[in-house]
Order: structure tokens, then C-alpha cells, then sequence
């Protein structure tokens, strides 16, 4: 199994997730990231005081999935998320040596 | 009323009341028949009253409280509502009696200590004590009315030193500060035996005794604490602007008590200052806000909202004096010069007055003072000096405000430093007030 | 007072001070010795003009910033700050002398441009100008007071727009408005020259001048704008209902000024108006609430609280001339027929009301002005039409409301779009208001 | 007025207005021409109404909401929003009635049900009707007043079942108990027929009928309903003690109203209550912070709002019978006191008194009663019992009020957890009463 | 070494640890996720218009172990999370390769 | 290429990210997250109810790289994020299968 990371732009969340759905992905798990690169971030100024905020709201998406799926996911992630400007972000794949589901104990990819 | 040589003053009064005073007029509280009290007068005083606390809790504490960083903001909520507290008691103690009683040119005398002799005497006696600076309500109500004053001076000063001071060194200053500073400066100006009331300063609510005051002793407490840990390097923005905009609603709302109140009475004079403490403070809102749109290309929320408060700084000394149209050029001038001070004049001379308690409320209390002396109408406000002579007493006023506000400041929080310290270490300043002093964090 | 047909309200003036006219009542300003005032009727006027203040800042402002996204909060608060700031000095200006100054059938005349002529003569003179409108308390008073009516107007409208229109667009789009749509109609209804006064048309505090009039430019202003970006496809829940639950409460607490105020005086009707004001709004946030709570499953805070605020807007124009049992029925109609409109109707017609400004305060306004030409008791009002002929005559005024106010938004909306743009870009709108217009943004 | 044995209260009542009441004092509502009415004192209590209702929405709604787990904050605002709006419906109903008006020795007529006979009179007859227990005001605002007193005290009782009580039961207990309890104690303890009245009790704005009884059901709700989940094992910190502080700051500018308008009227009782209100307020928070210091380690933002509500709570009863010195021995005294009970009474008895309303409100109410007949001063009050004999009438009043208080709460939840059911099922209480209840979150 | 990565119903959380504790854990490191799945979320309606609130919210524990405890700890979290109940989560385990205490500079088995 | 996670002091977090610079990343994302470890969290007391705040709040920084950059990037941290007393955090490596730049579809070394 493989877990597929996906670092994308808040307002594609939902876009991203309904394409996840229809390539075959049961679940997901979002966290809200703060994100460094080539996207610049804003500056405020109050009383003076300028602050550049550098870095960008992200939702990253972690998706654990069957070795079997994952062009595919990948696929549709880059897809769904992209809208060709600077910041749509990244998509990392690691090797994931086991999963369990707590509820049953069903292993790996039953768990998924 | 208490801002007015005392023969002006005293000509107010006897016309203020229905009931006239056939004779001379009294120049220390008096024992009155309790139909000597003008019921909407005192209904009019109560509420002013309900509305300058409201000024400083919740007003204050969320005004500044928005504006630090979130780990911070319970401190410096619990500094408003502690000073409240502790300068209420005060002002039982003595404060009330050493500003308001008359004594020396510099302080008032201790009859009024615990609040005695400040009597009401129920049916059959009906008769109840009045202060000799407003005759037509109860002394309580008097007493009551410029306690409100005597707790927001100190609070406003906290802004300056806000995230680093230890909260047992703010109780000690701020109690000294309310005694030694902010007693006896009330007494000069507005005390009829007080030499700068005799003198002939105009400051009808608090452009000096309040603003100037603690703007000074803003000043010198972020010298002698020095900068905030990462001053210049780290981020510290407003965590919660919210909070900000609300406190600065309710120090407006608040302020009509603040102003018309201080009339004494609900009369002609009350509403001609609440009248010029909106055309003051809408316009200083404004010019802030576009002298920031125009110089730093985006309006901003805290940008409108300390211009209101520096409209209704700069108004304060003024309210009673002057009619509206100048009170629109005391609100655009105060809005613009407080605008640079608080964003270039703080960064230039480098001291840290983090939330801008001298850049608002000492640059705009001075701007008001003067001001006051340029635009004081006879009309309104009786006084028929010349412009010049008016703006020189002003200068007077203000000079020694500035002087001695500054000077006792520094020296109280000298020594206390040397005693108990006024700083917090390290670890707590990074770990925030919030949890290392109270013990308690928002999530 | 100001609502009322000329004859009836110079009546009612009349016996409404304790000191009685001789002889013909006057139908401009007037300067009158400062004897003839009232203390309590002040007291209570001053008070009144902060608790609607209050409505405004922070109440509305907060009841608004709850509503929307966490991105928008701060624009949100800086509009209703900034409409404030702009219409009180287009008050002084010459909204005032427009509004409440004898002149035409359709606006007042320049006498009071500047505030000009509006006075408080200190002893030994003890004069002030007096409104012929409220002649019991000083004409300042009475011009901040109505000057509170007149930021709060425009400030509803904002809900209808939210997130997606340029603070440069708003603040003309305001400034215009205030003077050429609320300025006109508050001189039609409430200044005996209007002509709608004269018909008489009854709107104690505000349904046709202050609620069908910003109900029907947020209709306008949502149609003109367009709907917010992903609207219907985007989840867009309010982000913090905290703030709006305390918008609403300040909302209620300072409507007791708006109706109880509209009174003018301290007494007997004040009183009737406050406890009216009471019935309607309990009952109104219960039947949206238990509306809700039969068609939806539950009763939501946002339920009870925009229940609340709609039977807060029918009362109003009813608020003097109604009795408590009619109040409440009042208030039960106003809360379903609002929760109708609000959750059913917006969705039926595809406008995006954001905040439903016309939801609330135009559909809540017209039940309110109609149903005031039902329960009008002629006991406590002293209107003595049949209940038909005045239904017809509270038709004719909310038609002329709605008309205009539609019309008159539509015109200057489209106007500004064409020379200045009133929306925000994509980018602007997807970024937040806060950080794209402001530069700020909350934790 | 209302807190008095009925002779010295008529004695009171007829020197407080201007106008001498010739003969024998009414003892039922009257029809009085509009020209015994004092428009100050009307002043004053629109204003007090007004902050006593703001005490409760957004005051108490705030400072019982930040102390709650951020998942319950929506459905504890809407808890006392809900509460303010049932009451005041049930108070036109028959609840001012039967409270006000007089009838047997434990409950008052019907003649005012759906406030019928409340009545104002517009020119020409220019009457309106006056409680016969202020004399000086027009009855609606009387009702209008007693309305928010009626409405706070159920709300304050919702502190002790925070977090697991179904909505809808909350409102039937709710709206039994206001009339079953709330309303039987005030006429016993305020209408001169009431037994507790006439036995001499003196309560002058609530330490009885609102803080005593409120606290009891407060503890018979926390028995009845059992702990909250989890209570003692996991963590349920206060969530923003923003909310609280704002909460805590309202209350405080609100009994300014509360108890400086149960003079009801603008004189010098009002003012030596509103004076006495603020020393004992300050005294308190600081005995209840230094207590916390010194025995806890850190003075607490929810130490010193605590305190504060300790205080207010305590000198409610005393208000406008002592002065400024008792009232600092009797904030100091409630600030530890109550502190004991809500750190650590409550831990030994192990009830979840999730808020404390028992511990602040029962144990400062029964403080600040007890004190009442300790520190009554005879010049302020016009009462003459000796210390010993009032402290044992005063005893007498507690002992009715905490009987009857918790036992008929007491039935009362145990009926409606037989019918209905008290609680919310495990997995609502786990997963927030805003979502499970009301389909609302914040974020 | 491995990382385990669970996510667990936050109200499981301190058991969790608890048990965790019990295994031998020192440190783990938290975050507050949002998890789509089979568990279902909740429906908001604000003035009419509904919102289906699709996420629960989770708790992602992350810990670094040695090899040899993996089983153990995985057995660990597994009772201690469970309510058999949908939505209890899951287990994911993936190689570590490189481990630093940031403080001192130990490496691996040292530094976990 | 590799992911390196860094759990560090939140005051830390703009050192390391100048030092991460200096040594030729491009990108990170940052997460908030609740540390639970040697060093102690503090106590709150709200009226007599004591609570134990076991976590400390960290910053968790990830950073994907080239092989060859790997031991550069940790040193630059473990540099940058020093105190010297417990709790300045722990750097975590993996391995990482594939990156993809969604805005250009760009992979691996190129996507970083
Ligand atoms: N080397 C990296 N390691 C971890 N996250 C990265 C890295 N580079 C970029 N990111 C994440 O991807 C987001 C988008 O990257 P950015 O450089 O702004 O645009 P793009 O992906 O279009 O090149 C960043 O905000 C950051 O969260
Ligand atoms: N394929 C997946 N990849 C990543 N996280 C997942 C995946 N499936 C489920 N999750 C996470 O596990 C949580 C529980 O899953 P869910 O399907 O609701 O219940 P269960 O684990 O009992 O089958 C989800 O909320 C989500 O955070
Ligand atoms: N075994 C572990 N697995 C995951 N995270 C850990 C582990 N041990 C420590 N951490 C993280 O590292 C942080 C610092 O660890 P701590 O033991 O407090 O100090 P130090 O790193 O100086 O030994 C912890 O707060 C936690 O976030």
C-alpha cells in the first residue's frame, strides 16, 4: 500500500475529494497546513508595522491506498486540483508497511 | 462644570437648577434638603456614570485586549478589570477626598476619607450631602461619576507597557500612580482651589487630568521597562481585531457619558457636547483612515478605530467649549497627527509603546488641550479671554501636565523596579502572561 | 412625536412639557430660554441617542461580523464603522437640515447646513435653539438622537451585500444614499412640511424611513452586485454566531432607545413604547424559533436571534401607538413571515441576500407599518381614522417606500458600477475582504 | 420602593415625588393624571430596564458562555436568550400580575393578566396608570423594569446544569419555575401584601427573591440532573474567558441599574446604592483574587470575575440600606466566602455546579442578605429594628427563600424528567449541544 | 525504526496515551485532522440553507518507535481506541528511516 | 528523494526556516501540532479545578529533497532549531516514493 500525500489549495478541497471519490477512495484525512514556496503571501500593516505573511493557508490530504490505485489517485488529484497558477501544490507518495482498521482489526487492505 | 474658574463656574451652577441659589455659593460639599436635587439632572449623572465603567470594562480591556498577541490577551484583559477594582477602593480611601474637597493649591484635604460625611438621610430628615461642583445631585452620584474617571486614567496607561509587566508591580504602580499622579493633577485643574483651575485652564473632561496624564506615564513606563522580547524581529500582530473594533464602539458610546456628563447636568451644554464628540471623533476616524489609505495604500480596521479614539481624546478637553464645525477641525487634525505618531514618531525615537497609549492619548490629549484654547467659544462656554491669552494658559496646562505626569511616573517606576521589579523574566514573557501569570489560557 | 399628522403632533407637544405654550406652537427651530427645557426628557434623550448608537456600534456591526466567513469579519465590522464615521458628518453637513427642517413635500431646506444656527447661549444669556419637533429638550439633542437614526439606516443595507463589494464603492454608495434616499424619506414621513406626514401616514420610530427603506436597497444592492462567489456551491455558514448572539443582544437592549426615544420625552408613552417593544420581540424570536424548530427539526441560535431582530423591526413603526397584547401578535406574524422569507422566499427568487437584510428589515418592516394601521389605538395615540382607512394610508406610505427605496438604490448603484466598479476582483473576493481590502486578519 | 415594610414605603414613597400626595397612599395600581409623573425619575428607570436587561443578554449569556467547552458555547447564549424571551411573554400573561398586584399573603391577583388596565392615555385625557409601588412613573415602566428582573433569574439558575439539559425541557422548567417560584417569592418578599413584607424582610433589589432563589434551583438542577459527563476525569476548562470577562464587565455596569433603579427614582438613594454597589464589587474580586493568590498560587481572570459577580450579588440585598463602608466589609467577606464555596465546597459535596450558580449566587445571596440586617443603617434606610431582631427577620426571609426554593425546583424537575425527560442522550452530550441541539457550530 | 501514525476519536486521545504510556512510548506527537470515512458527519442549517458538515473531527497521534515495539504499541492503540463503533480509525505504520534529537544531536534508538 | 519532518519550538520556527533557505529549500509546509514528550506542559486552575496541560505546542515542519540534500537540510536544522534544553524537538526522515508538482505535473527531483 501506498500513503499519497496532496498538498493543495483550500478552495479545491471539496473539488479534490469528490474526484477522490470516483477513482475508488473510501476515506480521507484533511489537515489544515501552512504552506512555504514560490506562492507569496500577503503583508499587513498595522500602525505601521508591516508583517509579510509568508506563508499560504493549505489543506493537505492524506490518502492510504491499494498499490494497485495509485496513478490513478495521483491522476485525479492533479486534475481535480489543479488551476495552473503558482501554489496549486504537490503530491507525495510514500510506501506504507501496514494499516489497520481499529475498529475490527482487519489488516492492510481490507483496512483501507 | 469643574473645568471653569470657579467665578464662571459658579454663575453656571446658579442658573443649572431650577431652584436657584438666593446667596453665596458654597465652595465645599454642603448638607442640601433633598428637593434641592433635580431629579433628571441625577438620572442623567447615573447613567453617564454606568456608561464611562462601561468605557473602561469592557470597553478598554478589549480594545487593547484585541490588539495583543492571543497568549497575552487574559493578562491584559485582567489589567483594565483589576485596576478598576483596586482604584475603587482608592478613591473610598482618600482619592476622592484629596482631589475633590477643597485643601491646597496642589491637593484636596482628607474630610471626605472613607467617603465621610457623603450622606443620605432618609424621610424624616430628607437631606442628603452635594459637592459645591454640582449642586443639583447627590454628592454620591458626584463621587460616583468621577470615580469612572479616576479607574479608566490608570487603565489607559497600560497599553503602553502591555506583554512584560508583572502583574503584582502593575498593582503597586498603578495604585501609587492613582494617588501620587492622578489625584492631585484632577485637584489642580479642576478643583476650584487647585491653581491651574484658578489659573484659568480649560479642560472640560479630562484632556489633561486623563490623557496627557497617561499618555506621559505611558511613555515613561515603556522607557523604563524597555522593548517587548523580539521587538522588530517577531511577529506580533493584533490577534483578534474584533475585539478591538468592539472596545473601540463602546469607548465612543461611553464616551457621551464621558463628555455630555461631565455638563453635570442634562442641559444645553450636555447636549452641545455629545453633539461635538461625534462630529469630532467621525472625523478623526476619517482622517486617520484615509492618511493611512493614502500613505500605506489600504484602510484598515485598526487604523479607523484609533482614529476615533483619538478624535474622542482630542475632543475631551474641548466638549463644552466649543461648537461643531470646530470640532470637525479638532477631530481631522487629531485623527492625522495622531496617525504619525503612532506609525513614524514611535519607530523614529525607537521606545516600544506597544499599543500607543502616548501616541494616542498623550499626542491627542496635547492636541486637544491647545486646540481647546484656539476654538473656545464665548457663546458656549463663557470664557471671554482672548484667543492668545486662552491658548497660553493652554500651553501652561499642558506643560505641566506633560512635566509633571512624566517625572512622577518615572520615579515611582524606578523604585518600584529597585523594590520588587517590574518585569517579567524571560521564560514568562515567551510563554505569554496568560499562562505564566494567571495560570489560564483561551482556546 | 415625529410621526405623527401635524395637528396631532403639535397637540401632543403641547401637553407633553410641563411648561405649556401659550399660544401657536412653532413649525421651525426656535430659540427658546434654557428654562423651558426638561432634565428628565433630556436625561432621557442623551441616553437614548447612546443606546441607538450602541445598535449601531457595536451591536449591528457584530450581528453582521458573525454572520459571515472568518476571512470577511473585519470588512464586515469596518463597513458598519465607516458608515457611521461618513453619515454623521453628512449629518452636519446638511442631512440634518434636509431631514428636519421645514421646506418642501419631499425635503427640508438649507437653515441648518453645517449645523448652522443650532446653539447653546451660556449664562448670562441661558438661550438654546429647540427643534419644533421635540420642544422640551435642547435642538443638539435632538439632532443627535435623529443623527443616530441616520447612520444605523444605511449600515442594515450592508447585510445584503456582504463579502463582495469595494469599501471605495460602498462608502460613495452610502454617502449617496444617506442623502438622496433616507434624508428624503425621513423628511416625507416625519417632518410636518412632508408629505407623507401630512397624509398620515404612521411610523412611530422607523418601519418605513429606517427598515422598508434599507430592506428594499439591500434588495437592490444583492440584485445590482450579483451573488457571492460560489454561492450555493460553497459551504458559507457564519463562522462565529458568538458574535452575532451579542450583536443581537445590544441590537434588542439599544432598540429600547430607538422606540422608547421616539418618544422624545421621559413618560407615559415612552413607557408603552419600551414594553411593546418587549412583548413584540419575545414573541417574534419564539414563533421564528419554534417555525424553525417544527419545519427544520431544531431551533437554532441564528433562528431566535433574527426572530428577535424582525419583531425588533415591526414594532418600530407601531411602537408608540399599539398597546402590549397587539404587540405581541405583531411579533408572532413578524417572526414567521420573516423565517419565510429569510429560508424560503431568497431561495425561490435567487437573489443572494447575504445577511438577508431585506429578508428581515423590509419584509419585517411592511408587516410592522401594516399591521400599525390595524392595532393603532386610538387611546394611546390619538389617531382617531378607521382601521380601514388608516390600513390604506400605511399602504400608501410602505408603497411610496418601496418604490423610492427600490428605485432610488438601483439608480445609484448602477451609477457608481459604471464609473468606479462595485465589486471586489475574483481574486479579491476567494482571498477574503479582510486581507485584500484591509491588510488584516483575525487568529 | 419594593423592599420595604409597606409603612415605611408609602411614607417613602410620598416625599420621592414632587407632587405631595395629599391623603392616604393607594396600595393598588392607579389612574393618574400625566402630570404626577416625574420625568427624571422615568428617565432613570427606561435606563435602568435597559441595563438590566443587557445585564442578561449579552451579559450573563457571555460569562456563563466562555466558561463552557467551545462545543456547548451556542447552546448556552441560546439558553438565556430563549429564557429572556418565554419570561417576558409569561410576565404579560399573568406573571406581573400575580407578582405585583395584591392579593393573598403568597401570591398577588389577576388583574393585571395580559397587562390588561396598564393603560396610557394620549391628549386630550392625558392619564395613564401608576404601580402603587412607584408613584412617581408610569406603571408600564415599573412592569417594564420588573420584566428584567423577572427574566435574569431563571437565567442565572442555567449555571448549574450547564452542558446536559434537553432544550425543550429547559423551557418547560423554565417557565414552570418562573411562575411557581420566581413569582410567589417577589410578591411574598416585594408586594406590601406579601407575608415577608410585612414581616419586615428587607431584600432592596433581590438578594432573596433572585440570587437565593436562583442559586437553590441551581442546586437542585445539578443534584437532579447528575454530574456531566466525564466530570472529574476529563479535562473541561473554561473555553474563552473572553466571553466571561465581557460578561463579568457587563453585569457589573447593569446592576447599576439593578440596583441603583430599585430606588426607583433618580434621588439620593439611587445614588448611595449605585456607590455601595461599586465599593462592594471592587472589594469583592480583589478578596476572591487574593484569596486565589495566596492559596492557589495565581490570581485568575476568572478569580477576579468571579469575585466581582460575588460582590454585586452580595450587596444587592443591602443596596440602598447601608453605606460605603459596610459595603467594602460586605464585598470583602462574599469574595472569600464565596470563593470557599465554588473551589472547594462544592469538590467536598462532589454536586457539578458546573458554573457555580449555587456557590456565587446562593452562598453570595445568603451572605449579603444575612449582612443586610447587620449593617442596615438607620439613617440610610428609615428602618429601626434593632441589629439583632433585623439579622433574625432577615434569617427568617433566607430560611423561606432556601426551603421553598430548592424543594419546588425540586418537584418541579423531577416531574418534567418523569414526562419528558431532563437529559441529553450520551452521544449529544459528547458531541456538543451545539450540534446535537441546535445544528450549529462555531469555528 | 517505524512511524505509527493513528487516527483516533479525539475523546479516545488521553486513553490512548495512557496506554501508549504503558508500552514503553516517551513522546508522541498530536494533531487535530479532520476525517472523511464511512462515519458520517453532521447536517447544520443556517436560515434555510443546509450544510452538510461531511468531516468528524480526529486525532492523529504520530509516534516513532524502534522496530521492536512496533507490534506491541500497535496492539496498544488498537485496544485503547477501539469502541467498535464506525469511525474508531486507523493504524498506519511506515519505515523511519533517520531519527535526530534535535537537543543533543543522539541519532535513532538514541534519540526516539 | 526524502521527506524530512522536524518537530521544533514554535519560537524557532522562522530561524529555521531562514537556515532551511540558506541551504537551498525551496518549500515547506508547516503544521501546527501538541508535543508530548520530556518536556512538561503547565497547569491551569479554574476555580479550584486543576487541569494538566501535557502538551507543548509545536511546530512540525516538512520538507521534501533530493538525496544529496538530505544531510545538509538536518544539520541546517538541528543548527537552527537549538536550544540546548528538552523539548527543542526531533527530525524524522523518510523515504519518498514520488513527488508531483500538480500546477505543471513536473516529477521528482523537478517537482521540489
Ligand atoms: N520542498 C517542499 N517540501 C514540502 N512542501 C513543499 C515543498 N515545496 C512546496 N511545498 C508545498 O507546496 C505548496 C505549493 O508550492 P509552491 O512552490 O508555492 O507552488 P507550486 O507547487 O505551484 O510550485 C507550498 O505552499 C508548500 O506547502
Ligand atoms: N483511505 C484512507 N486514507 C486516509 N485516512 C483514512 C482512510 N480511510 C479512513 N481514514 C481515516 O480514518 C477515519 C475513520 O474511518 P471511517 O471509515 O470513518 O471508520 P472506520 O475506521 O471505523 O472504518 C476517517 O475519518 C479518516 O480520518
Ligand atoms: N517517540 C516520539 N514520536 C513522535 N514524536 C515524538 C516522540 N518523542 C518526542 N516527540 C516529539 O518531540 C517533542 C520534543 O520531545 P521531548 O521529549 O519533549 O524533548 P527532546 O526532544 O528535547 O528530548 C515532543 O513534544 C513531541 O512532539
Amino acid at each position: 500500500m501506498k500513503l499519497i500525500t496532496a498538498i493543495v489549495k483550500p478552495f479545491k478541497l471539496d473539488e479534490v475529494r469528490a474526484a477522490l471519490s470516483d477513482a475508488g477512495v473510501r476515506g480521507v484525512t484533511v489537515t489544515e497546513v501552512r504552506g512555504f514556496g514560490r506562492q507569496r503571501g500577503h503583508t499587513e500593516i498595522y500602525r505601521g508595522a508591516e508583517y509579510v505573511v509568508e506563508f499560504v493557508p493549505k489543506s493537505k490530504i492524506e490518502i492510504a491506498v491499494d498499490d494497485a490505485l495509485v496513478d490513478q489517485v495521483v491522476e485525479a488529484i492533479i486534475k481535480s486540483a489543479k488551476t495552473g497558477k503558482v501554489g496549486d501544490g504537490k503530491v507525495f507518495v510514500f510506501e506504507l508497511e501496514q494499516v489497520v482498521r481499529i475498529r475490527t482489526g482487519e489488516r492492510d487492505s481490507n483496512a483501507i | 462644570m469643574k473645568k471653569l474658574p470657579m467665578l464662571v463656574s459658579v454663575a453656571v451652577l446658579a442658573c443649572m437648577s431650577a431652584a436657584a441659589w438666593s446667596d453665596s455659593a458654597p465652595t465645599a460639599p454642603v448638607v442640601l434638603s433633598v428637593d434641592k436635587i433635580s431629579a433628571g439632572d441625577t438620572a442623567w449623572m447615573l447613567t453617564s456614570t454606568a456608561l464611562v465603567l462601561m468605557m473602561s470594562i469592557p470597553g478598554l480591556a478589549l480594545f487593547y485586549g484585541g490588539m495583543v498577541r492571543k497568549k497575552n490577551v487574559l493578562a491584559t484583559l485582567m489589567q483594565t478589570f483589576a485596576i478598576v477594582c483596586v482604584v475603587s477602593l482608592l478613591w473610598w480611601l482618600v482619592g476622592y477626598s484629596w482631589a475633590f474637597t477643597p485643601g491646597s493649591k496642589f491637593v484636596g484635604g482628607m474630610s471626605r476619607a472613607f467617603f465621610n460625611g457623603m450622606t443620605y438621610m432618609h424621610d424624616p430628615i430628607n437631606k442628603l450631602s452635594v459637592s459645591h461642583l454640582a449642586l443639583t445631585i447627590p454628592e454620591t452620584v458626584y463621587a460616583m461619576f468621577q470615580l469612572t474617571f479616576a479607574v479608566i486614567t490608570p487603565a489607559l496607561i497600560a497599553g503602553a507597557f502591555a506583554d512584560r509587566m508583572k502583574f503584582s508591580a502593575m498593582l503597586v504602580f498603578m495604585a501609587a500612580w492613582s494617588l501620587l499622579v492622578y489625584v492631585p493633577i484632577a485637584h489642580m485643574v479642576w478643583e476650584p482651589s487647585g491653581w491651574l483651575n484658578a489659573a484659568g485652564v480649560l479642560d472640560y473632561a479630562g484632556g489633561t487630568v486623563v490623557h496627557i496624564n497617561a499618555g506621559m506615564a505611558g511613555l515613561a513606563s515603556c522607557i523604563v521597562l524597555g522593548k517587548r522580547l523580539g521587538y522588530g524581529r517577531e511577529r506580533m500582530p493584533p490577534h483578534n481585531l474584533t475585539l478591538t473594533l468592539i472596545g473601540a464602539s463602546l469607548l465612543w458610546v461611553g464616551w457621551f457619558g464621558f463628555n455630555a456628563g461631565s455638563a453635570g447636568a442634562a442641559d444645553g451644554r450636555a447636549g452641545m457636547a455629545m453633539l461635538v464628540t461625534q462630529m469630532a471623533t467621525a472625523a478623526a476616524a476619517l482622517s486617520w483612515m484615509f492618511a493611512e489609505w493614502i500613505s500605506k495604500g489600504k484602510p484598515s480596521v485598526l487604523g479607523i478605530a484609533s482614529g476615533a479614539v483619538a478624535g474622542l481624546v482630542a475632543i475631551t478637553p474641548a466638549s463644552g467649549f466649543v461648537g461643531p464645525t470646530p470640532a470637525v477641525v479638532i477631530g481631522l487634525a487629531a485623527g492625522v497627527i495622531c496617525f504619525v505618531a503612532a506609525t513614524s514618531l514611535k519607530h523614529l525615537l525607537r521606545y516600544d509603546d506597544s499599543l500607543d497609549a502616548f501616541g494616542v492619548h498623550g499626542i491627542g490629549g496635547i492636541v486637544g488641550a491647545l486646540l481647546t484654547g484656539i476654538f473656545v467659544s464665548k457663546e458656549i462656554s463663557g470664557v471671554a479671554n482672548s484667543m492668545l491669552m486662552q491658548f497660553l494658559i493652554q500651553l501652561k496646562g499642558v506643560a505641566v501636565t506633560v512635566i509633571y505626569g512624566f517625572a512622577a511616573s518615572f520615579i515611582i517606576l524606578k523604585l518600584i523596579d529597585l523594590c520588587i521589579g517590574l518585569r517579567v523574566t524571560e521564560e514568562q514573557e515567551r510563554e505569554g502572561l496568560d499562562i505564566s501569570l494567571h495560570g489560564e489560557s483561551i482556546e
